[in-house]
């Protein structure tokens, strides 16, 4: 188990890891989508919130993309599945690690970016608690739709697909929170729902991602 | 013995610690790099020396 | 040494893609005996293998393993291209509760030593192979499935790589290897598994998918 | 490497001495400017950051041609030392930016083009690095980091013209240059051309020192090689 | 050519081939952002062209990930290199059969979003002419980057890090077009100087691709 | 037939990751010859041949041939796992500008008629290998560059690659061959690479180019 995070950490830290990658990509869309909009600051700073969400979504999402896939192609997952490990262990132990790999980098860079997007300062708390809270859930849920993909050549976008409607609720309630946030209102009710998707994700889905992988296997 | 900044005292100074505090890491990174190379490049020659020496 | 099986096969069947390939298999292995399977290529022994792993269930009859039993080294040899060749092992060594000294002498053991920390990225084909291979010796299980093992390896490695299973076998394990080669090894039968090929269904085989065209 | 070697501790004094003078200078022996009180300072690192970030990338596109067409790997090696310097200068010049534009603009950021372009730029140079880093075999990074750098330098100029095409900005323009408008006063540009003088010298001799340990990076690489080889 | 076209094309519908999910994951992102920027139709129809034209851009960078990964992991693209096929004339061919896969299906999906958005309806027009001119300009970039990244694991995520960037032109110029569409003023400055982008990319990039592809064989 | 020989190699130097692996190398094949490429795993032979086939530049010597000469089968098949058998003869086919009819009459030469429209992700590990061969038969080249052809072949299909090289041969062709195991081709001369192993610099090998090269 241990072994495995240190593995796969080792990997995204490695050249063509794509350790930070994810972050560049964060950072780079929020640039694109100025340039895309516009530079009016009003017009930004209504859509910060969502931007950023939406943003941080989309860098967990590529970053999982092969997140079993590598495993797959070399063979090691077969391996894995025969070793004295359980698998659901295997998956949760996989999900931790993008997420230290992705999810965490992402919420200590978003106050920089909520920056240029014209974040009104008061957010920026909310901002950062709303990701540390909701990007674990992220990697979890990525984890389960990679594992429904794993045996498929080029799964990644079948895999966005089927995990970007499920990314949805968590998308809402953490955006929902830096609105509030913004506009000075109480953040207490989308801050337990977030809460408790994200628990009840990390509790429940490694064992629905286990089965997945078994089967595709045979 | 530091010229008063009047309102903007705070940028200043920010601007200037964060300016001189990235060049500071720069070099500092630039220094050590250089210096950890160096160190490992001298004895892998010094290594193989010796094998040439003794073969 | 005791002469419990490790590994019974019973009435055996099994199906790739839901064509059945094999049927009616029995046989066992008992400690310090080695078992090759033999057979034109598309026959089923990877299939054989892989439900011997447990890894696809079969169509038919039963398998009679210890759990945790089995090493099944596939085609493919589950390396990581960007770890070092011992990063590899070592990972593969504590994954099966064993410290990193068994990685290590493992190592030794398919002398690939001089590659200890070059990238698995790096290798070449046959040093590649023998790294796959030197996972076997840090799993510590008793029966290993070994699928083609000698690919692309020269004639020397092939000579170690058949050392290393006479060695396990004396050491109470057993093997099981699909192999086209002959690996020397007198400890082993072979099993040739020509007669086992599934009968279509109307000669009472056992029933598979329809696409019994090109099986 | 001797000549760089002898020319390096030079540089490096030079370097340090200009800084030093100019910053001081700046900082303390400056009056206000009477619209824009003291931050009239930040311009001293401002400027000088922003002129260098330029270059710098100027500077890799030259040396990653020298490579692709002459193949004298130390100009390669030398593109690859300049990146994170360009980086940080750029970095800085952002920075100081943010904390010229608060009291200035009333915002940290604002989407102006020059400054858009920077941000543009600032992407180049990671992207740039996390290639060269991406890629293990030296001969291969260099190449494909120098086509990078060609294509890249296109696009970074469209992107410049997109830009200033997409919104027009309320930096001001080169005023060192001979604008017509507002020229700064001798007072203010003295020690910023000090400054201008000590930035370019500290690029230069980090330059030298990166790219001496790359060279020796490298050869250390290919020892270790061979000793596996054995 | 026509071989290699109409092989890219059948592997592209084939199963997991990931036709028309570069489609999808088009329509769930412009799904997405209304959930988080929050439902005012005013906002999002000033936002709808961004919007709009960087969901495009991410649809076109996630399919194009792996256009000549996949080729280097089987070895067809060691065998192209050596077949009596110019390599220039193989990507631009694969970046045909990419645009032909993704941006032409965008093309034509863009105007139900650009309702679903609130964009105005003059701007609908230029929706489509923007992003018919634009996406083939995605699809050479896209393709640079794919080249460059061919010999990485994991070349993904780094590849939308070098092409994004280099995205930049393209999408103001198309977020323009829309944008003076939506307000009713002229286009013609940015429709010249988009075509311009495309033509120029088409026609030099290729070139490029090619050398970074026959570096990373070596 | 005319005896020029079809591919010249003079005092060639292959490196792999910056380290010279073979020097000195000097052959040469005639139509009709196969040449058999020997040596331990990891002593270059798969370098030599992408060196020979163009993909990688020798750091010494010079290879002589023609544009278009020859036809390079890796360790990997390039094969579409999504396509179906036929798909993929028919692509390689269509690319060295001959028809379908050649990519069928391929394919049953490898006797593979029965997995035609099975794809190739469906096929075991010594189908794929034998469609990655029946590639060869396609690109109509006269100089064939063979990288372990036989791997994961069964004794048949080995005696069937043989024949077929040896039709290829009789054609005024030549072949290349790295392999571990004995094809009996009697038209084949052996090259053992050992001697040619790069010696270190200090003892007057050849250099990795800029790398040590400098002080
Ligand atoms: C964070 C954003 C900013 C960036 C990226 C930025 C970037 C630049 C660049 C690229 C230059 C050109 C240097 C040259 O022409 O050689 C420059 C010069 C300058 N900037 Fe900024 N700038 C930023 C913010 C500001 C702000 C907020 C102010 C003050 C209101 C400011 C004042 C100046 C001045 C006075 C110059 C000197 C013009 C000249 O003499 O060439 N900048 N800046
Ligand atoms: N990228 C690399 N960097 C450094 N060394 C490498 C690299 N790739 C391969 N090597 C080394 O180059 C040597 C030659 O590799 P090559 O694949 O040519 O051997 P080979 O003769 O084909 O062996 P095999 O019979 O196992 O295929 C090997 O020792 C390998 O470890
Ligand atoms: N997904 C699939 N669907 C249908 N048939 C399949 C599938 N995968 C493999 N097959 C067929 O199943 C048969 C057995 O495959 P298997 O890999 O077990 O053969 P094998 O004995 O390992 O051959 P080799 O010696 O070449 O490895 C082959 O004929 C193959 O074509
Ligand atoms: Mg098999
Ligand atoms: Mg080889």
């Amino acid at each position: 188990m241990i072994a495995l995070l240190l593995r796969d950490l080792r990997i995204a830290v490695r050249a063509g890891g794509g350790f930070g990658l994810g972050l560049a990509f964060f950072l780079i869309v929020c640039v694109l989508v100025p340039l895309g909009v516009g530079p009016e600051s009003a017009t930004l700073a209504a859509i910060a919130p969502g931007v950023l969400w939406v943003a941080a979504l989309l860098a967990c999402l590529l970053s999982l993309d092969r997140i079993f896939a590598l495993d797959h192609e070399d063979g090691s997952l077969d391996l894995l599945a025969t070793a004295p490990v359980p698998l659901e262990g295997v998956v949760a132990v996989k999900a931790l690690a993008h997420w230290a790999v992705t999810g965490l980098p992402l919420t200590f860079a978003a106050p920089v970016l909520g920056v240029l997007l014209h974040l009104p300062a008061p957010a920026q708390g909310w901002l950062v608690v709303s990701l540390a809270l909701g990007t674990p859930a992220l990697s979890v849920i990525g984890a389960f739709g990679a594992a429904l993909t794993v045996g498929l050549k080029r799964g990644g976008l079948l895999m966005s697909l089927l995990v970007l409607p499920l990314y949805v609720p968590t998308l809402i309630f953490g955006a929902e929170i830096v609105k509030r946030g913004a506009e000075g209102l109480s953040t207490a009710t989308p801050l337990a729902l977030l809460a408790g998707i994200t628990a009840g994700v990390a509790a429940l889905l490694p064992f629905a991602s286990a089965a997945a992988i078994r089967i595709n296997l045979r | 013995m530091l010229p008063d900044l009047g309102r903007y005292s705070s940028e200043v100074t920010a601007s200037y610690i964060v300016s001189l505090g990235l060049l500071a890491l720069l070099i500092a990174l630039t220094l050590w790099r250089g210096a950890r190379v160096r160190r490992a490049l001298e004895e892998m020659e010094a290594r193989r020396r010796k094998e040439t020496g003794h073969g | 040494m005791n002469t419990r099986p490790l590994l019974v096969a019973e009435g055996l069947a099994v199906a790739r893609g839901g064509v059945p390939l094999l049927e009616g298999l029995s046989f066992s292995v008992v400690p310090g005996r080695a078992l090759v399977l033999r057979g034109p290529n598309g026959c089923g022994k990877t299939t054989l293998l892989r439900s011997l792993a447990g890894l696809q269930p079969p169509i038919a009859g039963t398998v009679g393993l210890a759990p945790e039993g089995a090493a099944y080294a596939a085609h493919a040899d589950g390396l990581k291209p960007t770890l070092s060749a011992i990063e590899n092992l070592r990972f593969w060594a504590a994954v099966h509760g064993l410290g990193p000294a068994a990685a290590d002498a493992a190592l030794d053991r398919m002398n690939l030593a001089p590659f200890r920390d070059r990238r698995a990225f790096n290798l070449s084909a046959g040093q590649k192979r023998r790294l796959g291979l030197a996972r076997l010796l840090v799993t510590g299980r008793p029966v290993w499935m070994l699928d083609e093992p000698t690919v692309s390896l020269d004639i020397a490695s092939v000579a170690l790589f058949a050392d290393v299973v006479r060695v396990h076998l004396a050491g109470g394990g057993a093997a099981l290897i699909a192999t086209h080669i002959d690996l020397g090894l007198d400890e082993a039968e072979t099993l040739d598994l020509g007669p086992y090929k599934a009968r279509p269904p109307e000669t009472g085989g056992t029933t598979g998918a329809f696409d019994e065209a090109f099986a | 490497m001797q000549t760089s070697a002898r020319l390096l501790p030079w540089t490096v004094g030079l370097a340090a001495a200009g800084l030093v003078v100019g910053l001081v200078w700046g900082f303390f022996f400056t009056p206000d400017d009477f619209r824009q009180g003291s931050t009239v300072k930040i311009i001293y690192l401002h400027v000088p950051a922003a002129m260098m970030a330029i270059n710098a990338w100027v500077m890799m596109l030259v040396t990653s041609l020298v490579w692709l067409i002459r193949r004298h790997h130390v100009s390669a090696l030398a593109a690859r030392a300049a990146a994170p310097i360009g980086l940080t200068f750029t970095l800085i010049a952002l920075a100081t930016g943010a904390f010229w534009g608060q009291p200035m603009w009333g915002t940290w950021w604002a989407w102006d083009p020059r400054l858009t372009s920077f941000l543009i730029l600032c992407l180049f140079y990671l992207g740039y690095i996390a290639l060269w880093e991406a890629v293990d075999d030296p001969d291969t990074a260099a190449d494909l980091t120098g086509v990078l750098c060609l294509v890249g330098s296109v696009f970074a100029i469209l992107s410049r013209y997109a830009v200033h095409f997409w919104n027009q900005g309320l930096h001001q323009g080169a005023s060192l240059s001979v604008a017509p408008g507002e020229r700064m006063s001798i007072v203010y540009r003295m020690p910023l051309y000090v400054t201008m003088a000590g930035f370019v010298l500290l690029f230069v001799a980090l330059v030298l020192i990166r790219t001496r340990t790359e060279i020796r990076a490298r050869r250390l690489k290919a020892l270790e090689a061979r000793e596996r080889m054995g």
